[in-house]
């Protein structure tokens, strides 16, 4: 039987106390345990930030990317070697702000991965600037008079550009969250989770009590993730509703289903040497 | 008589189909078993602007494309115009009395000039009037006087390619007949330029795109991720046509930072991985660029320069990206860059490209022009040498199990530590975009840090020492030694050949592997030459500069161009000469 | 009265005979010249690719960017000088490839500028490779085999994300585009129109026809373009059922409205001459 | 005895709130009348990892953080295990008695080791245990016997500046209260290294990204689009608290590509607006950057380096950019590149960023680094020097009613063509990213290609001519002579005068104006100095390559350091007496 420290390495974390990460790092370690899934089988791409500071925590194979890149490092590991699990692992400001070009395109693609987005609303590494997630009016470092914007809607996003699978969990809900991030990873195609998380040190808006007023569990609202419609509606409530739970989830063919020289291997176990092109360059005359 | 030697144009209008034409008429000449070498130009639009494309035929190798022009197809008045300054004294001109006429005095009395109506030819055959082209490949083999079976054959091929129905082949056959009956009609000597058709001696035509693409798979390159950028874009569909029959994945993604980054992701889990772009693209690619030098990720990257800045000229030629190349991203780390110079050295390079890649964990980046990339060559298959697979230190199962403390950066003598690839038992490590410690963990100690850079860089003292060293080619004792890189190559060749043959021994050196630099080979070679002079396609001289920062030496001279054209020979003859 | 010459320029257009540019080309300088806004009041910044060679072709401040930023820019201008009119133009490509970042981002902020994006389903100056919006299945140079990934929503995704005014025009309707275009650029806030386009050289499958097959009049479905969830409805149809039209128009502040240093004048009006910064700097102390 | 003249260090852990005590000791030491240079050094995480603050005292100008350290507050072990090496013989050592202790011989018998309960006493004072870091800096002021004054007011000043409840702010003073008594009735003998209060000369505090921003808004930049990112970070916050008051337009963008993006479309506006960042953002903005200098456009990129590569150490320094960012972007246009090397000089420098970039209408590169960004200096405010504002060529609506047919990019002598700006009648034309006429619009012909290089480089010459040349500074007949560039400065010039107090005669260059390269100055300086060494804080020797491609000299010696942590004055004099 697996269990939480196959997954954990030498390196202690440095989460603020009380920080929302030092529960999305259990959930998703029980996760992977629960469902028996071999440290080594796994690839997790991290982005930079204080949640991706989590790639030194991991005992699995890590990648520290680059902010806002780890969708695009984990598409190639799962294109490279589709019998990995990959879980790509990002702040709202890598997802939703540098990298939103590949969260979007990742959804369409319903390539098989897991992301899970540590949305505490806030870019917290860089101590505390407004992210895509913030509420407008909030007032941080980079918008000290509040935001103008209107906040980013990840999981209506997702869901109207082809996701596949759409949750939505509460890093002080550990128990939910670890349900959700296991069928994320048991799901496949493009499996998204926005994990709504708390930064004691810097949101001091977005507090435990804040989510606790907001938050709703779908599986009790008598919600069908089966159902577009209703997906379509839970995600786009004002922010005074906030969904938890499994938005949405259908079955359609992934990405690597979609590609033929995958289908009988992962490709990095093809072998490169003895390929024969002579026929090919003979056309070219 | 020059048979088999001539030098052949065609201009028109962007839509007339100047290149599908010139294409076939390249594939033609391959077929009539002679040497080719093609160049084309074209404004970045799809319709309006003017298009041409000229062939350089003989029964030996030709190096880069070559003046004047023999035989000029020009579909409209534009392409009198702007190319009559190009012929030879006994050129043919074939013009398009649809649409344009030639003036008198415009040609000299020793050239011959020969109205078609190209499009009233074309419908009169039952073909369309963008049949014009077709019409004037039909006219070229009038005036070559060889029959027009091979006209007929790339025809036919053509529209097969296409997948167009049968009938369109036989009513363009029927356009090239017309137009090869009406030349023939007119020309009242024998054409001075002629195609004598010889036994085909098994070549094969190929731009430097397709050459590198074929190296590239034949090296295992089985990943390959890109956004379409002009001129790199034609390895993109190389790629992607190929995918199901030799078991690629290619991604056409949502921009080049994804590209790259996929490329990454791919290269880390031990598959050989590549992307190509232009400038633009590069720039984009240049943050995760110094993610695969930090992570140590082999990944290969084409870059296919075209003349910028910015978006400058995107279907025209230049070699202004080295210097930007050679530095770009953030801080420092060991990087390889090589320019292939011609189109087997496209197919041979790409592949040391991945072996370099795997056995430094690094990345590579490849340096193409818009005309290497683009222009037809033809090659001898015997010519395009396939290199060994190297695949570098990579851990097995077996080793990490007798050895549990794996660390992914250990620091060793030539700073190579071996990989481990992701779903191997034992091998679980940060690969860590962070300054790390030979176990892949966060690390800011000041002398943990200096001591990974340093394994960094003795990486790129092994590489120096793997790669191999420029060599001299030409005349020995030459008066003048040109130093250059990349596709200005060929013209090179042809230029020190044209100048032997007018008494001048000239010399050259092309740094294929521009970084790590072979400043030792350089120093030598500026040691023994009487003068040096570099050719390069750009403005500023950045291979001159890159060389004065590797080893202090300024050349004698500097040949430059930075008008969007390659260096043509005769050109650089002349400026030569004014050197010597 | 400003009419279309106005707005041409001396270089003769380029596209292919056919090419739906020559449509929206008059439409967009048709809009201009009813709305009599002069030429020198209006900024338009385009992106690269076939429609963006169009910068060449208008009488005005034309701005000619780089592939897929054509909205940063327009952003900067605006913010600098918000007595202008600002239009960006891009192709699909450059606007939900290279460019979507921004797209998501503008319609959150809800700068008050007109967005046309030229959607031809294609990257057509590239000669053909697959656009974000090509359908699934679409044979393309870069995907020979077919598409794989779900085609990007851009309609939905504006709306669901802040866009305050949100309509599709196609670009054999001069007419109706002319119009749509109009309203978008009266409208206050940020204006996004995506319109259908016709490439005869390179998209032989969404074709004059195939359009026809599919398209249908939003004002004639009693379509209510202040009721969100009807916009986000007919944002969500399958592809067999494209509504022209305006889908969504509400009134929001402005990005610029929000930030009180543009209340008085133009950003550029502002004299940089005898800024004091004496007092500021004293509380360094 | 050294009054006022003294280094004092606190280190302890992440969250225990060194960085804003050692800001209000800086602060403190500054209202003491004193001058002041500190440093602070921190990993890239919120909590756990080291942080230190060090703090330089001396009546008289300090330019670089000194060492040894003479005061040192240790908040945990780590802090005593660390920083034990880096004593005076005569230090004092407060260690933290509620986590730490000073084993025997860990210090030496002529420094002063006192066990303090910091926690302890905070939470006796009534505040809670975070305010340890508070009693510290009341035990360090018992130390300098000053009074309690200065200690109390910082306080105050930092709780009401976050907008902290008054009630806060009391028990924090009573708590540094606690530590000063505690320390007064330890100390047997009065300090060695003491505090006397003097009249304020009206000095004030900035950090390097401080003075940038002030000289920014003074120059009449009201527009700033950034992402944020160590160490430019605190430019967006400077810029975003005072965007009322100085009637700015400040946008978090995106990201970097949207932040560039924004600030050429303002720039061509009229606006003067800027974008900060460091490496990994600058890398998104290459392909931006060109886009500038083709559509000749003014924009000024503050780019503050850290060390790479990729993500690598963000909380630290290094001077590792250069090479990237002078030939940033592909093909070749000309750029400024300049590289304050103290605060005065980021106050001064980033003003004529401005004025540059507006007559010269293209892209303005400032560096910095994390260790300039972000210490703190004190500083004369009549040492920040305004620069008259010049906007460059601008035409008239007037002018372009007279002459209706304007061109945009008209060659012109310096190739400075004059603007104009959106919203002006009669202006009208194509800003062109495509290569393009003097009008604007898309060109790929080759000679206007070419005279639209040659126009864009002569800006080039211009801006040379205007540029002012390094001076020397230091001793004349030096048997030394340092050239280095931006924040190694400081330590250069406080080795200079420790070299000279030990009677060694040194000067050294500070390459301000990086790009156009001052060759000529250069060259001369390389001439009339005895020896020459270049100072760098990264691995290979930027400047030393980018000199040598610029005027094929060598220096004699290449200091490079590139563990993550500036120079130290120390250690260069060290360094320096091994080459002399
Ligand atoms: C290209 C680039 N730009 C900016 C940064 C600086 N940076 C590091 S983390 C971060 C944002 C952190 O926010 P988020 O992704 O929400 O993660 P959090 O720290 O909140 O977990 C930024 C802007 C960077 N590392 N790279
Ligand atoms: C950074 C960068 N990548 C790629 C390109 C090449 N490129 C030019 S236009 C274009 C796409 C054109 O498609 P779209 O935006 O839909 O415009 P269209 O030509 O269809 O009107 C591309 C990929 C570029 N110019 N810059
Ligand atoms: S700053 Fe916020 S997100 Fe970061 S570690 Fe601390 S609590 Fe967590
Ligand atoms: S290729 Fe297509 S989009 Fe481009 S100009 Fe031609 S028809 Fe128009
Ligand atoms: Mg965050
Ligand atoms: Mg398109």
């Amino acid at each position: 039987m697996l269990n939480q420290k196959d997954y954990t390495s030498s390196y202690t974390p440095t989460w603020c106390p009380g920080c929302g990460n030092f529960s999305i790092y259990p959930a998703t370690k029980m996760a992977l345990a629960q469902l028996g899934i071999e440290p080594h089988r796994v690839a997790m791409v991290f982005d930079i930030g204080c949640s991706s500071n989590g790639s030194n925590f991991y005992h699995l194979y890590s990648f520290h990317s680059i902010h806002g890149r780890a969708l695009p490092v984990a598409e190639g590991v799962k294109l490279a070697n589709h019998s990995l699990h990959v879980i790509a692992d990002s702040g709202d400001g890598g997802a939703y702000g540098e990298g939103i070009s590949h969260f979007v395109h990742s959804c369409r693609s319903n390539i098989d991965m897991t992301y899970l987005v540590h949305d505490n609303h806030l870019y917290s590494l860089t101590k505390g600037q407004a992210s895509p997630t913030s509420n407008r009016g909030m007032k941080t470092k980079s918008t000290p008079y509040g935001i103008i914007d209107q906040s980013f809607n990840p999981l209506a996003t997702a869901i109207i550009n082809g996701a596949t699978f759409v949750a939505q969990a509460f890093s002080a809900d550990i128990p939910g969250m670890t349900e959700i991030i296991k069928q994320a990873i048991q799901h496949r195609g493009f499996a998204f989770v926005n994990i709504l998380q708390l930064c004691p040190t810097f949101n001091k808006i977005n507090t435990l009590d804040w989510y606790k007023q907001r938050v709703y569990k779908l599986s009790e609202a008598g919600h069908d993730s089966g159902n577009y419609t209703q997906a379509v509606t839970a995600a786009t409530q004002p922010s005074e509703k906030l969904p938890l739970g499994i938005l949405y989830q259908i079955h359609k063919p992934t990405y690597e289903e979609g590609i033929p020289s995958l289908s009988q291997m992962p490709l990095v176990q093809r072998s490169v040497d003895r390929i024969d092109i002579t026929e090919s360059l003979k056309t070219y005359n | 008589m020059d048979e088999n030697n001539f030098n052949w144009k065609i201009g028109g209008e962007a839509g007339y189909g100047i290149l599908s034409i010139g294409a076939m008429f390249s594939r033609a000449m391959l077929r009539a078993g002679q040497c080719v070498f093609d160049y084309a130009e074209y404004p970045s639009l799809i319709r309006g602007g003017h298009n041409t494309y000229e062939v350089s035929v003989s029964p030996k190798p030709v190096y880069a494309v070559r003046r004047p022009i023999h035989v000029l197809v020009a579909l409209n008045q534009q392409a009198v115009d702007r190319h009559v300054d190009e012929l030879a004294d006994d050129a043919f001109i074939l013009f398009n009395t649809d649409n344009a006429k030639v003036g008198e005095g415009v040609c000299k009395p020793s050239q011959t000039v020969i109205g078609i109506p190209f499009e009233e030819l074309a419908l009169k055959s039952g073909a369309e009037r963008v049949s014009r082209n077709t019409v004037a490949l039909g006219a070229s083999f009038g005036i070559l006087g060889a029959g027009m079976q091979l006209a007929k054959e790339v025809i036919e091929l053509n529209f097969s390619l296409k997948k167009k129905d049968a009938q369109v082949a036989v009513v363009n056959v029927a356009a090239a007949q017309a137009g090869y009956d009406f030349v023939k009609k007119q020309l009242k000597k024998p054409g001075r330029y002629s195609l004598r058709i010889q036994s085909k001696p098994g070549r094969i035509i190929l731009a430097g795109n397709d050459a590198l693409a074929w190296g590239a798979i034949k090296a295992g390159c089985n990943f390959f991720s890109a956004y379409p950028m002009t001129p790199a874009t034609s390895i993109l569909h190389t790629f992607a046509a190929q995918a199901p029959k030799y078991n690629l994945v290619v991604k056409h993604t949502e921009d080049e930072i994804s590209a790259i980054g996929c490329a990454i992701g791919a290269g880390y889990c031990g598959v050989r991985s590549m992307t190509a772009t232009s400038g633009g693209g590069f720039a984009l690619m240049t943050e995760s660029l110094g993610m695969a030098g930090m992570v140590e990720v082999p990944v290969v990257i084409v870059e296919s320069m075209r003349p910028g800045p910015s978006t400058g000229m995107p279907t025209w030629t230049g070699q202004e990206d080295l210097k930007f190349i050679l530095s770009a991203s953030q801080s420092e780390f060991p990087r390889i860059v090589m320019a292939p110079g011609d189109v087997e050295q496209s197919y041979q390079y790409i592949q040391s490209a991945f072996n370099l890649a795997e056995k430094y964990q690094s990345p590579v980046v490849v340096i193409m022009d818009k005309y290497i990339s683009a222009s037809h060559k033809s090659v001898d298959p015997s010519d395009l040498k396939n290199i060994k697979i190297e695949r570098g230190q990579v851990v097995t199962e077996n080793e990490l199990a007798d050895s549990p403390d794996y660390l992914r950066y250990v620091d060793t003598a030539d700073g190579v530590s071996p990989r481990a690839l992701p779903g191997m038992k034992g091998g679980m490590h940060v690969a860590n975009s962070d300054e790390h410690n030979e176990r892949g963990f966060s690390e800011e100690d000041a002398a943990e840090r200096a001591r990974m850079m340093d394994k960094r860089y003795k990486k790129q003292a092994a590489m120096a020492k793997e790669i191999p060293a420029p060599e001299i080619e030409g005349e020995s004792h030459a008066e003048l030694t040109l130093i250059t890189w990349g596709s200005t190559r060929g013209a090179i060749q042809e230029a020190v050949a044209m100048l032997r043959d007018q008494g001048h021994k000239i010399n050259f050196l092309q740094i294929a592997y521009v970084s790590p630099f072979p400043a030792e080979k350089v120093k030598d070679v500026f040691k023994h030459a009487k003068k040096v002079a570099i050719v390069e396609n750009n403005k500023t001289g950045q291979l001159a500069g890159w060389l004065r920062e590797q080893t202090g030496l300024s050349p004698d001279f500097k040949i430059l161009k930075y008008d969007g054209r390659p260096f043509f020979a005769h050109e650089l003859v002349a400026t030569i000469k004014e050197l010597l």
